[in-house]
């Protein structure tokens, strides 16, 4: 059984203070409560502060494009479904780069996990505005305010048939470290949006805009319900639920795949392929 | 014997099936066979045609002149009727064109009513076109009943097929007057392919895995014979949501441990170039099919250019190695696409497979295809090697500057890359001499081990010859033929490149000799502005004096070719649409 | 007044029978309802049949690249805030490759129509699945079926916060002109989503198909209630509402941007601009 | 005098606002001034430093020997301080640093007590080393007190860090040994730019109405200057949702009127080129800024090299022309951007302006702007032009290949362009007639006019010179300090290409004389492997037997470049960290 200490990665080139160290915490929790060693999962991340968030934690990793996460995601898994695969991008990165992938990504329900650390700013390029800024936010690209509406990716995402959509505060680390073990727990696609206070270049959404407004979703909350979900997701302003507001399990893509579905992983059946002659006489 | 069989009317008219069958027919026969196709962007109406060439020797190219015309529509005898030779027919159904034409040539064959009377539908007309096409030809009608049957899986429907496809054959055999070109047929039964089909195959046969593409023409042939035989090989295939995504997915499930592959046209290629970057920064291996197309933009979607040579060599930002094959036959492609997989993961450095709608389309005849011709080692440390390892760096230095590319999951060691700079364990730098000694790594030794892969260009014809045709690509055949045609009045040869970048090192005192020495060498590329050419300037400072280019998105025809040749061994240049001599 | 006559451009290359036919007809009635002539009006398209559509009529035409519709026509408005632009796509162009661009329209706002011709296949490419296409189409991609689930444009947008969201139907040919009108019409980004049947590779989402399934919303039905709208635009199985599904405007990117708001269009401010020895002297 | 002055410390300690400052005071004192940036793609923490040198004549490049060395942190002192001079100082908080350095060149100035005795927050720490530095140099601290007041706008803070700057100097005035570089004033005050503020500048003075991009390193600067001055000028500044639609709004904004313009690095270029090739098939003129960093992929993008060179020539399918400039300096900057707006819009194609990062964060001094160099003429057709004409075809053929270009709804005719080939009046064709016709028009017959627009290659040093120092781009001022540095001792020039495509042919046999008849052609590239040298070879034909690279992705220092260079004039070839000299 991995320990903590197995998960000491590199020395983060984050800013003190910033809420990524929180998501660290929370995440390395998570695998080593899931029982996992860092060679059985794979992380993806793309460029930005998020984007360098696996070589803080020990995992194999493949830190590729700005925006491109979940193509690689996907395919990593699509190629080795015994393989534990997680994104972890920022909100530029994955709904402004990589929003196209985001929507194909809820289509397609393939077992990969998504982790947004949304600060609602583009943190490594200092400060301009991400598809999550709030309007009228100023920043160096918006002197006179942003002239966006805001994207919530939680309630797209639950409109768009994402079968697991939670939100997380990552100050609320407790809370955080099972939100992402639940994700992890889930069979699909699944999508976990993190509040993620910048200290450098959010001055509105800070750790006090956040604490004032978040609260953690009662016992009550039936996540299955997709239209309470969905009214919950909506809730973004003096309130802001968080928790697993939707899960529902369906057929994943590699379910559905007739060359994945209760077969050996891709990766275990590498070499020539078989039939060849039969396809051979096709040109005759 | 040498014959040339069209096949024209409007896109949804059927004319690939008819060319495809009458193909199948043919080179069952024994004959050896080269087709082409030349369609619109539409689906429906427009002018197209289906080219068959077929011989009883090895045929490579088009030809201009054309033995038997199948017109659909009226357009087809408008448009083409003047290319028929002295014996040349056209046949058509007058009823269908509601049209009749005089003179000899033509030949009224009542398609449509054929089909009907055997209880087909209107559809099986085009059956008992191929039909009547036989019995012209003095053909055995029990091959074409044979192909039908292995394209028709509803047995009343190939009843039907079958019944009209005999009417046919009797009416052309009976009504159409004895064919100046009656052929016997050869012994062996042999196959054809058609370029995409030939790229797709060798992936297979290499054990590629994954293939990821967004469709574009026309490149989606290639997408949908993978995905045609996905199942049966253990492939999967996946159609991504865009071209960026395409590339991404390849590499994903490479990195994952499996081979892949991804294939689009130029203006998808522009859309990977960022991901291509990325496979030379983590050094992940991927093979990448760049069909051309006549550009820029959308142009022409479903026609042929090879403008795309340099864009291909030069795409992405960053220093990295590459290594670009074009393929000018499916003999070609069956080994470069095969070697592109082995080096690939060899040296983890991208490979592009430069092709075209020409090549991607056209289908030549094959005696068969041996599968031990295609190599298959494999690079990666997976299962027990991998996990007996003591510690492991992905991006480790070693003296080949190939790091060892282990599969993740498979042993207890993490496996770690990035598109940032970074060390030998694949974690970010910011640092000068892990700078340095990275691209020493990953550029120049790895450069210097591939430099050695690359095979020197195809030399055919004399031997010292004072005339060099040089090219590259699915130029091959026309050049070929060019050579055959011209050999006997001049000392000629053919050079053509198919493996281009890194530019071959091999032979080329040998090559570069050849050329220094002849009289005349003529470039001959399918664009406007000599992309060849510049690189050869470039790779070895030959400046080319002399130079035949075509870019009004068809191929070069034998013809067309020999008639510029002609000109420049004449001394005339001469300017004819899209084909501009000479020096530029 | 122009009248049909002066639309009629290019003669279509669509396939006999293909539901763009009465989506053309529509369109230059409606623009012939709305008073318009051919030049006051500029329409960007990709690639797929629907980018064809432009030729077939006549107007100002950017026909450009397969997916970047929008991105083009939001500049076209940003650019002259007084020329009215649409953007034709197909479902492939418009939710596959150019999805981003699809996220990011919604957010910005711009006063641009977004009328996707929504045959559920890849036309042009001939039969290949598109984002709509229904999960176990077969095509010749997907010789067991398609695996993804479908995209439900018009629940996405509404979910999106778009403005103005509607359902035609090509062959309801009368209700798409006011469709067509009504886009038009709102002010702000809005997007009619038209089921468009092609009879040569989508076997499955025939005229049959549609007819037996497509109703027109009721007068009483109110498309300013966001949660009715939701709902509605979710019923997509023996019944599927057309007509505008949600309606409600807010204000444009143009009317929050100090650049344009209230100002002449930047076409007809171009030259020289003033204030340049202010900034010069920042440099000092 | 020359002297550098060097602030060093982690980053988010304020090291840019010192740096910035110190600039700025200096350039007011009339002085001339060159000063960099090295940072890492972090926001806090790391090492970062900022480095003015500034002289009494024209200064151009980075130096190596320090004069006064600004520490913010112990880093700086462990990597910098064998930087120092014989005379040079380092000044640093030993309370700050936890540490205290022996040496009379180690100066201990308590900057963080400072501020906060004069009632400042610790941040002023920095204002108190900006005011030391001046005091050590004895200059006036006014001119510090005169920036100070245009930069910070809230009375209270200006106050205080007033105060705070004048403790600050009067410390380093009476604590600091009496410097041996006390400098006179020069009497012109002179302004700074930077390469990004360049060519943002240009671009507004030159009639840019639109820009559109995506942040990223080392493009951001230009979007964040154009933002900050949007609404002064009229300009449309949108931050696009990825690089596919930044290119494609630039391209819409111009259609419909307005010049534009993009701008992004190497990873977004990369998603840029199908839209470049859009803008050569529909001929809309775009400005496109390629601001380089070294490669491949993400790689490290806060730093500088000049690898894109033949990416940017060869970037899009299918063949266009296009016009690739590579400015040096801001003056450079300001006229290349000027001109490539002006050529953009009269032959309707696509402009690229290769920046890198050594040029976009780069300072200047500059005595000021003259705006009557800023050329504009409008080449579009408006208004009454437009609404008179009988008909209109946006893509007439015309003799010199350019048609007619109309502002959509500015006349009662339509204004149609297709990504498709299309004929003159911008509908889809297929025939090939129109395809080679337009093919002419929009490649070879704009390409020869856009080639008489192009200048050749700036020369300076000997007329005749026996050796040449060959670049390109940002290598300007570094390549022309050598040049005078070693004027001596050699007969030695400069040859530097701004205008890199197409391939200059005006003063082609000039430049070509002298390139062979020098003893020794130097190719000198911020780049492994020699991107502008195979450039040179594949138009010219010649070939650089020396080349000296950096590709560590660092810029040159003059030491570094002269050391380099020294050991090529002395037959000695040496091998240096991130230089490999000498012929490959
Ligand atoms: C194609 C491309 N475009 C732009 C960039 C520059 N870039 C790097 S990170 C980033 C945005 C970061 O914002 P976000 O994704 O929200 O991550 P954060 O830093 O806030 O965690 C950008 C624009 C890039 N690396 N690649
Ligand atoms: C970048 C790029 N990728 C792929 C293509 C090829 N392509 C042309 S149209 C099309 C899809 C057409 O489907 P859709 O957008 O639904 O339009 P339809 O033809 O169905 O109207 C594709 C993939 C292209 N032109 N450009
Ligand atoms: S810039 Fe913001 S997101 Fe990035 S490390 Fe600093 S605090 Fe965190
Ligand atoms: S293929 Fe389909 S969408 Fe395209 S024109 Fe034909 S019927 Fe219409
Ligand atoms: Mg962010
Ligand atoms: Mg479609």
């Amino acid at each position: 059984m991995a320990t903590l200490a197995e998960y000491k990665g590199q020395r983060p080139a984050w800013c003190p203070g910033c809420g990524n160290f929180a998501i660290l915490t929370a995440f390395n929790k998570a695998v080593v409560g899931l029982g996992w060693e860092p060679w059985q999962f794979t992380i993806v991340s793309g460029i930005g502060q998020a984007g360098k968030f696996p070589h803080y934690t020990r995992c194999n990793t493949f830190n590729g494009l700005h925006g491109r996460t979940l193509p690689v995601a996907t395919a990593i898994r699509l190629a080795n479904h015994d393989m534990h695969v997680a994104a972890f991008a920022g909100d530029g990165d994955c709904y402004g780069e990589g929003g196209n992938h985001f929507l194909a990504a809820i289509r397609r329900n393939v077992n990969v996990k998504l982790f947004v650390h949304d600060n609602q700013v583009y943190g490594l390029t200092k400060g301009q505005p991400s598809p999550t800024s709030l309007p009228g936010m100023r920043t160096p690209v918006t002197p006179a305010g942003v002239t966006e509406q805001d994207f919530n990716p939680v309630s797209a995402a639950i409109a768009m048939g994402c079968g697991f959509v939670a939100r997380g505060y990552a100050a609320d680390t407790d809370q955080l470290t099972e939100l992402i073990k639940a994700a992890f727990q889930y069979r699909g696609f699944s999508l976990v949006d993190i509040f993620q206070p910048c200290v450098s270049f959010n001055k509105l959404n800070t750790y006090e805009w956040y604490k004032q407004r978040c609260y953690p979703l009662q016992d009550g909350y039936d996540p299955a319900d997709f239209d309470a979900a969905f009214a919950r997701s909506r809730e973004f302003g003096d309130r802001i639920p968080t928790g697993i507001l939707y899960r529902k399990e369906s057929e994943t893509y590699e379910e559905r795949q007739p060359v994945l579905a209760g077969r050996a992983p891709l990766v275990k059946r590498v070499g020539n392929p078989s039939g060849l002659d039969e396809t051979v006489r096709e040109f005759a | 014997m040498d014959y040339t069989i069209k096949i024209g009317g409007a896109a949804g008219q059927g004319i690939q099936t008819i060319g495809f069958t009458l193909s199948k027919v043919f080179s069952r026969y024994g004959y050896d066979l080269f087709s082409y196709q030349d369609y619109e962007s539409r689906v429906r109406g427009g002018h197209n045609f289906y080219q068959i060439r077929f011989a009883d020797s090895q045929v490579w190219c088009p030809r201009e002149p054309v033995d038997i015309l199948v017109a659909l529509d009226a357009e087809t005898i408008r448009r083409h009727s003047d290319e028929l030779t002295e014996s040349g027919f056209a046949i058509y159904d007058s009823e269908d064109l509601k049209e009749t034409y005089r003179g000899k040539e033509y030949i009224d064959v009542p398609f449509r009513r054929i089909a009907l009377e055997q209880g087909g539908s209107k559809i099986m007309a085009n059956t008992a076109a191929c039909g009547a096409v036989l019995g012209m030809l003095g053909m055995k009608v029990e091959l074409l009943e044979d192909v039908l049957a292995s394209t028709l899986k509803h047995k009343e429907t190939l009843d039907s097929n079958v019944a009209v496809a005999r009417a046919g054959y009797d009416y052309g055999k009976d009504n159409c007057p004895e064919c100046a070109f009656r052929p016997a047929g050869k012994a062996a039964a042999r196959m054809t392919i058609e370029g995409n089909e030939a790229i797709a195959f060798s992936a297979i046969a290499s054990g590629c895995k994954f293939y990821s593409a967004y469709p574009m023409t026309p490149s989606t042939g290639i997408l949908v014979f993978m995905a045609g035989h996905a199942e049966r090989h253990g492939i999967v295939v996946e159609q991504a949501e865009d071209e960026t995504s395409a590339i991404n997915m390849a590499l994903g499930a490479s990195f994952a441990g499996v081979r892949a592959m991804t294939g689009t046209s130029g203006g998808g290629f522009a859309l990977m170039v960022e991901g291509l970057s990325l496979a030379g920064m983590t050094e992940t291996p991927v093979v990448i099919v760049l069909a051309q197309r006549p550009g820029p933009a959308t142009g022409f979607p479903t026609r042929t250019e090879q403008s795309d040579l340099l864009f291909g060599l030069f795409a992405g930002h960053g220093e990295f190695p590459r290594v670009v094959f074009a393929p000018g036959t499916p003999e070609q492609a069956f080994k470069l696409v095969n070697k592109a997989f082995d080096i690939t993961e060899k040296y983890q450095v991208p490979v592009i497979i430069l092709s075209d709608q020409h090549l991607a389309d056209s289908a030549w005849s094959l005696d068969g295809i041996d599968l031990d011709h295609f190599k298959y080692s494999d690079y990666r440390l997976r299962g027990e090697a991998f996990a007996g390892l003591a510690e492991y760096k992905r991006h480790a230095f070693t003296d080949s500057g190939v790091s060892p590319l282990a599969v993740p999951g498979e042993g207890p060691h993490v496996v770690v890359t990035d598109s940032d700079e970074h060390d030998e364990e694949g974690h970010i730098v910011e640092d000068a001499e892990t700078r340095v000694r990275m691209v020493d790594k990953r550029y120049f030794k790895k450069l210097a081990h591939v430099k050695i892969e690359i095979e020197p260009p195809e030399l055919y014809g004399a031997e010292d010859p004072e005339v060099v045709l040089v090219g590259w690509g699915s130029n091959y055949g026309v050049m070929r033929e060019a050579v055959d045609n011209l050999a006997a009045n001049s000392r000629i040869g053919m050079m053509h490149f198919s493996e281009l970048c890194p530019f071959p090192e091999a032979g080329r005192a040998k090559f570069m000799g050849i050329l220094e020495n002849a009289r005349m060498a003529i470039c001959i590329e399918n664009n406007a502005s000599g992309r060849f050419a510049s690189l050869m300037r470039m790779e070895t400072g030959f400046k080319f004096e002399r130079s035949i280019h075509k870019y009004d998105g068809r191929p070069f025809t034998l013809e067309g070719l020999l008639e510029e040749i002609n000109g420049h061994l004449s001394g005339v240049q001469r300017t004819k649409t899209g084909v501009v001599p000479g020096v530029r």
